[in-house]
């Protein structure tokens, strides 16, 4: 089930804190259920990628992930997305706070 | 299979492809690698410099391999990437993480392990690699056996 | 004490045990980090969509559901719970007081909303979500159940009876485990919830994410698990049995901030 | 607790009626009075069948049995071999460091006391009934409750006691 994502953007100190969490059973080839894991994830700020990431089963299921924007400011749009090896993909957006 | 019908079908299949090809690459051969150093030629890193400039923050014992927090980052200056390889997985590299200008290198993340390990991180600047190690003990938790 | 035995458990405090509180302290360090990055928000958000889902016969949702501050009042409801309800003549937790919603606004069967109260990872049971929902509306509140019925206080003496009650194939009580300060089994510390001051942590976090399952936890399932580890047999979701220790141990962690829903093992 | 509680599985409804010990144990908050205590301690003690052979056995069959959580409830199949759930309370082995503190730790257990015949014994009849020798003990009757065979406790014995065992290492 790829089900709801949820984010925060955080000013904090000369930095956007983009903390993102994400629904999705990341199952592992070791498991006997079906291979079924995020592959791609792309944060952006006001539309401009800055961080694409490849990523394993190896990410825990739901996945967790921070990362951190230089600069920002109040409103900055922030968009992430993933991409999993079933084609299945997930976006959201939020301000930074 | 006549060559038409190839042809036809391969350009399908290209077709198909296109949108996922063009919105994202998954290095197939470094994560189907099994070992951390056939992991590190497929990311272009087969001999990272150790580097202390490399910050792995995570508990040193792990109540459970399923979720194993880990902050990264890196203090070497124009630090463009930063993969995460753990040694004793059964496909060892477990994400690689591009950073443009204006990302911080630093990452939060949590990660499966198969059992006590090296956690290696490797920083890439100047098309120059790094990398720094920590060891993180998996144990058992709770009641059930 | 005398002089040499003193000297001795003074060199045992100094080398044997140092290494175990590293494990302690890496251990806490360990739920600390996870617990930065809980998934349990998603499960909120399941659950918001659940309570305003038409279900049941009526094809009603639990928008008017009351949970003890009105019809429809979510915010700080939670942190009222467990408590008498006249409308059903007992005292009822969360998870009771939903199954009574179902039941009634819905219209389903009891057999119906009681089919799959405990979910997994790759399927959350409605019960679960909902729990997440509700309980995250009272962030921030202090935890006051209800302790002035006759019902209420006669809840909270059953759970405490319950709790030293040793039974099964293991000769096992609530306090065999969750008995003596500073235990654990393998590395789970095990708090003594006969005392307020581990109590209040336990009421405040609860329902919480289980890092060990990636599934959502409820109260009613950290008893219905308990009685399984205890090797007795199952108790009835939401029985008397149930709600007297969830309204016992909620009672005795009074006056705490909720902060959850939390993190567990 | 009849009306509360429904058979699962294994776990039937004749575990929740307590017997007389779990009764004395619940009415005294595990704090019998000396004199009953000693005489229903007696009574269990009758009930531990001791083996006639060395009561040694394999300390790496020992090691999985106390490693082992599992047995007994609900969602554990009849017919299996159950656990011990030795680690769940004590330190054996010190190479485990996932070891609970509810009971005391057996590390270097046979190392510091031998492997004598009444030792044997004594350990045997602690893992087989443990309310044997102290009336209101939170550890589990194992073999009495039919969770461990005899084999089973004998390989126990063994990891206790056995100078090649990890636990005396």
């Amino acid at each position: 089930m790829a089900g709801p994502m949820k984010m925060r953007a955080t000013l904090a100190g000369g930095y956007t804190e983009v903390r993102v969490l994400m629904t999705h059973p990341m199952t592992t080839a070791q498991s006997g259920q079906p291979l079924h894991f995020i592959q791609n994830i792309t944060v952006k700020l006001n539309g401009k990628a800055l961080i694409e990431a490849e990523v394993s089963q190896a990410v825990s299921r739901n996945p967790v992930f921070s990362f951190r924007l230089k600069g920002g400011a109040k409103g900055d749009k922030i968009e992430v997305s993933w991409l999993d090896n079933k084609g299945e993909s997930n976006t959201i957006e939020t301000a930074v706070a | 299979m006549n060559r038409l019908r190839r042809t036809v079908l391969g350009a399908l299949a290209a077709w198909l492809a296109t949108p996922l090809a063009a919105l994202a690459a998954w290095n197939e051969s470094a994560f189907g690698a099994k070992t951390p150093q056939d992991a590190l030629k497929g990311i272009g890193a087969a001999n990272p410099a150790p580097s202390k400039e490399i910050v792995i923050d995570a508990p040193q014992i792990a109540e459970n391999g399923a979720v194993v927090p880990i902050e990264i980052s890196s203090n070497i200056p124009g630090t463009s990437s930063l993969a995460v390889v753990l040694e004793k997985n059964p496909f060892p590299l477990a994400a690689k993480f591009d950073f443009m200008e204006g990302a911080a290198p630093f990452v939060k993340l949590n990660v499966k392990m198969a059992e006590t390990a090296d956690v290696r991180v490797v920083a890439t600047a100047g098309g120059r690699h790094y990398s720094a190690t920590r060891e993180i003990k998996v144990t058992i938790g709770g009641c059930g056996g | 004490m005398n002089r040499a035995l003193a000297r001795i458990l003074l060199s045992l405090a100094f080398c044997a045990p140092a290494a175990a509180q590293d494990v302690k302290k890496e251990i806490e360090r360990y739920r600390q980090m996870v617990s930065e990055g809980s998934p349990a928000e998603l499960f909120e958000l399941e659950g918001e969509a659940l309570w305003k889902k038409p279900q049941g016969p009526r094809q009603a949702s639990l928008e008017k559901c009351d949970l003890g501050l009105g019809p429809g009042v979510l915010k700080g409801a939670y942190a009222a719970l467990p408590r008498y309800f006249k409308d059903a003549d007992r005292v009822m937790d969360l998870e009771t007081r939903l199954l009574h919603c179902m039941t009634t606004l819905q219209g389903r069967s009891r057999e119906e909303a009681t089919q799959r109260v405990f979910g997994n990872a790759d399927r959350p049971s409605e019960m679960e979500s909902l729990s997440a929902y509700v309980a995250a509306q009272s962030r921030g509140m202090k935890m006051a159940p209800g302790e002035s019925h006759p019902k209420e206080k006669a809840a909270y003496e059953l759970g405490r009876a319950l709790y030293f009650q040793r039974a099964g194939s293991w000769d096992f009580a609530c306090t065999s485990c969750h008995g003596e300060e500073g235990k654990r089994i393998r590395l789970q510390e095990l708090p003594v919830l006969l005392k307020p001051e581990n109590a209040r942590s336990v009421a405040a976090s609860w329902p919480a994410y289980r890092i060990s399952t990636s599934g959502f936890v409820t109260m009613q399932w950290r008893m219905n698990n308990c009685y399984q580890q205890m090797r007795m047999p199952e108790p009835a979701f939401g029985s008397d049995t149930t709600v007297a220790l969830i309204h016992f141990i909620t009672v005795t962690g009074k006056g705490e901030t909720y902060q959850g829903p939390g993190n567990k093992r | 607790m009849q009306r509360d509680f429904h058979a699962r599985g294994q776990a039937g409804m004749e575990r929740v009626v307590q017997d007389g010990i779990q009764r004395v144990c619940t009415e005294t908050h595990n704090q019998p009075p000396a004199e009953l205590a000693r005489r229903l301690e007696a009574d269990q003690m009758k009930t531990i069948a001791f083996p006639q052979a060395s009561l040694i056995g394999d300390w790496k069959s020992g090691e999985r049995i106390a490693q082992n959580g599992r047995g007994m409830q609900w969602t554990d199949a009849p017919g299996t071999p159950n656990g011990g759930s030795c680690y769940n309370c004590h330190q054996l082995s010190p190479k485990e460091i996932s070891y609970g503190t509810i009971g005391p730790s057996l590390a270097g257990f046979g190392a510091k006391r031998g492997s004598g015949p009444e030792l044997q014994r004594y350990v045997y009849g602690k893992i087989y009934n443990a309310k044997a020798y102290n009336l209101c003990s939170q550890m589990p009757r194992l073999g009495y409750s039919g969770t461990l065979t005899e084999q089973q406790i004998k390989d126990l014995v063994g990891l206790l006691l056995d100078p090649a065992s990890p636990v005396n290492q």
